[in-house]
């Protein structure tokens, strides 16, 4: 083979502690090279051009280029040497900017060490085959988990662009948080008048299937060929005659069924739609609430039903769904409050969460609009809002800010100026966190137009007084304690990944962090892209967002399946392993180690067995490589042959040297 | 439960043979009642307290460990203390025989193993006893009387220290209470400070805690207040008048330990519980004793 | 001005202060983000003079003196409520009682009443082995220059028979003095290096 | 520690082989470099996709070709880019530590260890480390005996 070597002086950021000159001379010295030189920036257009030329020139096989770190700029110098006519997998890059010259000032060491990563790239090199990525069809669907906002925008983005949208909501009705607040930051607009258009959407678009009430049972396949078994849970109402027309809910005697659509501040019937703009706008019933389902009993629904949809009888069922993406937007939970003991732990009525508030101030909601106490119904005089519950609190395992609460108090505290003109609102509040478009704007006009009280200081203790409840909180600014003899608390309970955050992404073979919010491939260059190839991320199943954050990402993550999907066909990555059939004694174990399950079992024409690489499945981590006893199945680009080289040229040159 | 006797290394401290003497006395006669065997340490001495502690946290620790050692001596692996502030001084012994082994042996010079657990009388009562005994067991029902269960600082708290029932919410004295027949409100201020030892430097503060702490127990229509802390009771009992001078009230508010009550319950002699000690008069609230109720409780127990 | 962490102010930083605290406490102090819990927990912030998060910033900072001689960390009345609630998880009511310690060392104790009934506390363990309350008391009111403090109280407890005239001497007197004696030799090596 | 960095790159470098994975402790030690974080320079990168990539073989091979220590580093653990790749390796690696010894080379020549790519501090704390233990062991005095080393060699492959 024919190799050259290119040391890149990256103007001083090399040059000063590396004797680039002298590592270029050595490398003359090694086996099969036959150019060697140092420029002042290799990565530069006339730098890559050097290199093209030195190619045609020289007629190298192979070329080296000793510069910054790989993750920096493989792609672009393996495109040059492409464009010279070589097989762009016959490259290497040596790493002597990150891992050498920055690292020390000692010239001498560091061009010691240089030379010694050239050597080891050469010889790594010298091992390269070309190498060439096949073609697999894509198939044109994408599967959206999660109904929410973000799910909504990304399914609609989508669809727009032509393609079949899958959507798998948890719920009974898409619509998600967002559907349950009354007014938007800093806008003041109302979320169901925003938000409903586009549920209606996703509902009349025929490029969208909606699987409500569903969840996601299992997924296999790779990018572009995903499998999705589908769980309909059974709603015990045909949602095919059903119409909606709420007869069954005006008629059904289990009035004391759990509300969670109004955060259980209100009751509901066994058989319910949650909201009146419900999407899909079908009856469900509840089990655990319904009478005939508990003493075999009622059955009214079932009589007075136009259309009669009710199927006590339901069952769950499975449908199989074939799609080439998937976007993740399984959105959150709320922080749950009741480890507050000094707040009461959930078992004062009139301390709430913000969610509740929402509902409360909802015109939809359980009092019409009407802030009320849940206790006795009566109108607060002095609310109080606690940022920071179930944020920034490491004693609870939650350190991280939740982002969004301190604009949510805001707004809340001036909707109940709004609604009650002679009300007092306080907010006790760490920092003010408020850093997007007119987000500050928006908090001092709380503060200046609506005469919010702000108290920078957190609440240590709740306790009822009679009717009222005294808080118990602390103005650090002033340094004095301050107590407000409160009518109503609202907790600003922050975001939790979502409960079965972490199962499904076992499912799909992505990583969470330790909170289980999923982990995006880069935290600031790949935010929507997971590491697994073909499933994206959107909303705040990814970390706390506000809600043109996670429309953002719902837009990100569909725009990415749209690039994804202009193609007919991937290319797949070719650094993969690849069986030797004739050394692979069929033993399974690569099988069985696979994360992947990019491994199969294939019966020779002599029937033997033997293992077989799913090139697109493939993510080419090599763990198959090492467990292989025959060695038999070997990562393409990094084989053992490659890595020993290394080894060998590197000791072998101490030894002598 | 210790149908055999059980055996506890008993450490009364300081406080209770001199001012609050009736804690000793009821949870010795309760003790008794209840068949656990309780071991006065021999020649116990102060726990160093507070002072110590500040003086220095080693001082105050090699002091407790004296008797955390003699108790070990016993060939005992329980020591309970009536007094919490006690109680901490002991668990801090043991902390500090953890952290800086070497200089707390250094000092103390006894043989000590640190494998002694400290309790409180009413982790005792709650974790050893329990709840459902005591309803079988007791012959007086405080039936439709309003007791306060009023914790103090130390018994819950804090947590990982404590290791006993919740540091903000604690339910163990209302167990016991509702165990009796009792009726017993939610208290707001179960774990407030009462002022502390500030009775004797600055005893204005103690007025204010006090205060709002009773003032609060007659709004929920208390008959007593039931306290598991010397130094709670006395700065509630004992300084009711200062407080009443200090607010301006008239509080008479009955402030009894949670044994006196278990062992009148119990039916044990009241001169045995020291309730002639109590400095507001406890007797409105023992004098009607309702009809003695073995079979109904059976029935409860059952 | 002076230079503290960096910052130019008019005091002086005590960067071995902030090592001794963390270290006596075996607590972050930098943990502290000062949301003021501590202090709204605390049933004594309204006499202190530092509310506690600002015992806290002033450990951050160095601030030996103010934080040595505030009345604060005397008035602690160690009820444990700042630690309970603390978001961060520190030791705040041990923080405290090393800095009473500390001032004690130091001897910046501000509250001398405070300091006086201590001694006081302290003298009668030494040479009873117990605590002699109706002698504690007296000589303490006394001392204190107020000896009718609690007089109103005193024939109460008196009638109640609770407070002993006569001290109660345990027999292993020795053993506690000894205790003590060890003690400060301890001190006073840890003094010397 | 400032002062004990600048003493072990003034000592002669003695050779050690890291293996870093490429998507964390790779990056990681490229944000040490980015960052400027001073460090021996004993030590040479070779970069592999994934720890579950790492045969002990390879560890064995550099000892006995004469390395003076190897390094391995990886994701931490649940981090894996590739799930759970850096689990075997642990496994493997676990193994390996109890039969060097066998092969007369002292344990400490060899260490594992997990780095993310933004911990670059604690890359420059581990690579600083793990020189100076090596350079207190001194150079591989090589494996005892070379049909003890074949024993292991077949053992491993």
């Amino acid at each position: 083979m024919r190799i050259g070597v290119f040391i890149c002086k990256c103007g001083t950021n090399i040059a000063a502690t590396v004797d680039t000159e002298a590592v270029a001379r050595k490398a003359l010295e090694y086996p099969d090279v036959v150019y060697a030189t140092d420029y002042m920036y290799t990565c530069s257009e006339p730098g890559q051009q050097e290199i093209q030329q030195a190619i045609e020139e020289y007629d190298l096989q192979g070329v080296v280029v000793a510069a910054c770190s790989p993750r920096m700029h493989e792609v672009t110098f393996r495109r040059a040497v492409e464009k010279a006519g070589l097989n762009r997998y016959m490259f290497e890059q040596a790493n002597i900017r990150e891992h050498c010259s920055w690292i020390s000032k000692d010239t001498e060491a560091n061009t010691r060490k240089a030379i010694d990563l050239v050597r080891m790239s050469v010889e790594k090199l010298r091992f390269n085959e070309p190498l060439f990525s096949s073609q697999v069809p894509i198939n044109k669907r994408v599967l959206v988990i999660g109904g929410g906002i973000s799910g909504i925008q990304a399914a609609l983005d989508c669809a727009e662009g032509g393609l079949d949208v899958v959507m798998v909501e948890r719920e009974s009705t898409i619509g998600g948080k967002m559907a349950k607040l009354d007014k938007t930051f800093p806008t003041i607009d109302c979320s169901s008048c925003i938000l409903g258009p586009k549920m209606v959407d996703v509902a009349q678009n025929e490029n969208i299937r909606l699987y409500a009430y569903s969840e996601i049972e299992s997924v296999s396949g790779y990018m572009g060929n995903f499998k999705v078994g589908i769980r309909k849970k059974a709603t015990y109402v045909d949602w095919d005659a059903c119409t909606g027309c709420g007869l069954c809910m005006e008629k059904c005697p289990a009035k004391k069924s759990f509300d969670g659509f109004n955060e259980g501040l209100d009751t509901t019937t066994a058989i319910n739609i949650p909201f009146p703009q419900a999407i899909p706008k079908r009856a469900r019933i509840d089990p655990k609430y319904c009478w005939y389902m508990i003493k075999e009993k009622c059955r009214i629904c079932q009589k007075i039903c136009p259309v009669d949809a009710i199927r006590f009888d339901m069952k769950h069922e499975t449908v199989v769904e074939e799609v080439g993406a998937i976007i993740v937007a399984t959105g959150f939970d709320l922080v749950d409050h009741s480890v507050y003991g000094e707040y009461g732990a959930g078992q004062y009525p009139d301390v709430i969460t913000g969610m509740q508030f929402e509902r409360l101030v909802n015109a939809s909601g359980p009092y019409g609009g009407h802030i009320l106490r849940p206790s006795d119904g009566k109108e607060p005089k002095n609310i109080v809002f606690i940022a920071c519950v179930g944020s920034r609190d490491p004693s609870i395992g939650r350190p991280y800010c939740s982002g969004i609460c301190c604009m949510y108090i805001a707004k809340q505290a001036i909707l109940a100026r709004d609604h009650i003109q002679d009300c007092n609102c306080y907010v006790f509040y760490i920092d003010i966190r408020a850093p997007g478009k007119n987000y500050e704007e928006f908090v001092r006009r709380a503060q200046e137009d609506y005469g919010v009280q702000y108290i920078r200081g957190r609440v240590g203790k709740i306790y009822p007084e009679g009717e009222r409840l005294v808080v118990q909180g602390m103005d650090t600014l002033l340094g004095t304690q301050v107590e407000v003899d409160a009518d109503l608390v609202v907790l600003a309970t922050g975001v939790a990944a979502s409960a079965g955050a972490k199962d499904l992404a076992e499912k799909l073979r992505i990583s969470y962090d330790e909170y289980g919010f999923y982990m995006e491939s880069h935290p600031k260059l790949r935010p929507v892209e997971t590491n697994t190839a073909g499933v994206f991320l959107a909303g705040v199943c990814q970390g706390p967002k506000d809600i043109p954050a996670s429309v953002a990402q719902g837009s990100a993550a569909a725009a990415k399946t749209q690039a994804l999907f202009s193609r007919d066909t991937i290319e797949t990555d070719p650094q993969i392993a690849s069986v030797n059939e004739r050394m692979c004694i069929g033993c399974g174990k690569c099988i069985d180690v696979c994360p992947f399950g990019s491994i199969q079992w294939k019966t020779l024409r002599d029937g033997s067995q033997k293992a077989e690489v799913l090139d697109t499945v493939c993510q080419g981590c090599g763990l198959c490589n090492a467990t292989c006893p025959p060695k038999a199945i070997q990562l393409q680009h990094c084989t053992d042959d490659q890595i020993l080289a290394e080894i060998d040229v590197l000791c072998a040159g101490e030894r002598h040297g | 439960m210790s149908q055999t006797a059980k055996r506890i290394a008993y450490y009364p401290g300081c406080s209770v043979t001199g001012t609050t003497v009736e804690f000793d006395q009821s949870t010795r006669a309760l003790c008794t009642a209840l068949g656990i065997e309780l071991e006065e340490i021999p020649d116990w001495n102060c726990c160093g307290s507070t002072p110590a502690h500040s003086y220095d946290p080693l001082l105050g620790a090699a002091l407790a460990g004296r008797n955390l050692a003699l108790a070990e001596e016993m060939g005992l692996d329980i020591v309970m203390t009536p007094c919490p502030s006690c109680l901490k001084a002991l668990k801090e012994a043991i902390r500090k025989y953890e952290e800086k082994q070497q200089s707390f042996l250094d000092i103390l010079q006894m043989p000590f193993s640190g494998q002694i657990r400290a309790i409180s009388v009413l982790q005792m009562l709650y974790e050893d006893i329990g709840p459902k005994t005591i309803r079988e067991k007791i012959r007086y029902r405080l039936t439709n009387k309003v007791i306060i269960p009023y914790y103090g600082c130390l018994l819950s708290r804090p947590p990982e220290f404590a290791r006993f029932d919740d540091p903000e919410n604690p339910i163990s004295m209302d167990k016991l209470l509702q165990a009796m027949g009792a009726s017993v409100p939610e208290f707001p201020y179960k774990t407030e400070c009462c002022g502390a030892a500030y009775g004797v430097t600055q005893n204005h503060i103690v007025g204010k805690m006090t205060g709002r702490i009773l003032d609060m127990a007659r709004r929920l229509g208390a008959a007593a207040v039931a306290v598991a802390c010397p130094l709670c009771q006395q700065n509630l009992d004992l300084r009711q008048s200062q407080v009443n001078r200090y607010w301006h009230t008239t509080f008479q508010m009955p402030v009894v330990y949670i044994t006196q009550l278990l062992g009148f319950t119990l039916g044990i002699d009241p001169k045995k519980l020291g309730l002639d000690k109590l400095f507001v008069s406890a007797d409105d609230l023992f004098k009607e004793k309702s009809e003695p109720l073995e079979n109904q409780t059976q029935l409860k127990s059952a | 001005m002076t230079l503290v962490n960096g910052l130019r102010m008019p005091r002086d930083c005590d960067d071995n202060f902030i090592h001794q605290v963390e270290t006596e406490s075996r607590q972050q102090i930098s943990k502290c983000y000062q949301c003021g819990n501590c202090s709204a927990s605390c049933a004594y912030t309204y006499v202190y003079d530092y509310p506690v998060n600002q015992i806290m910033r002033l450990i951050q900072l160095g601030q030996k003196e103010a934080v040595l001689r505030s009345r604060s960390i005397w008035l602690c009345a160690d009820c444990q409520a700042c630690t309970t609630r603390c978001p961060c998880n520190i030791d705040i009511a041990r923080v405290m009682e090393t800095l009473r310690f500390l001032s004690v060392e130091e001897d910046t104790v501000s509250i001398k009443n405070i300091q006086l009934f201590y001694d006081e506390f302290i003298n009668s363990v030494k040479i009873f082995g117990r605590v002699f309350e109706t002698g504690l008391l007296a000589k303490y009111n006394l001392k204190a220059k107020k000896p009718f403090t609690d007089i109103d109280l005193a024939p109460k407890v008196l009638k109640k028979g609770k407070l002993p005239i006569i001290p109660h001497r345990i027999r292993g007197r020795k053993q506690v003095s000894d205790i003590f004696k060890r003690f400060e030799d301890y001190r006073n090596k840890k003094n010397i290096d | 520690m400032v002062n004990s960095k600048e003493e072990s790159t003034t000592k002669k470098d003695l050779l050690i082989v890291g293996f870093l994975c490429n998507w964390c402790s790779y990056g990681g030690a490229d944000t040490a470099g980015v960052c400027r974080f001073h460090q021996p320079t004993d030590l040479r990168i070779i970069r592999i996709p994934c720890t579950g990539r790492m045969d002990p073989l390879f560890v064995v091979k550099a000892l006995i070709y004469g390395a003076d220590g190897v390094l391995v580093s990886g994701c931490h653990p649940k981090d894996c880019h590739y799930n759970e790749g850096n689990f075997y390796a642990r496994r493997r690696l676990e193994v390996l530590k109890q039969f060097l010894p066998f092969m007369g080379i002292h344990t400490d020549r060899f260490r594992y260890t997990w780095v993310s790519s933004s911990e670059g501090q604690l890359w420059q704390q581990v690579v600083t480390e793990f020189s100076e233990t090596i350079h207190g062991l001194g150079p591989n005095p090589g494996v005892h005996g070379e049909s003890n080393a074949k024993a292991m060699m077949s053992f491993f492959d």
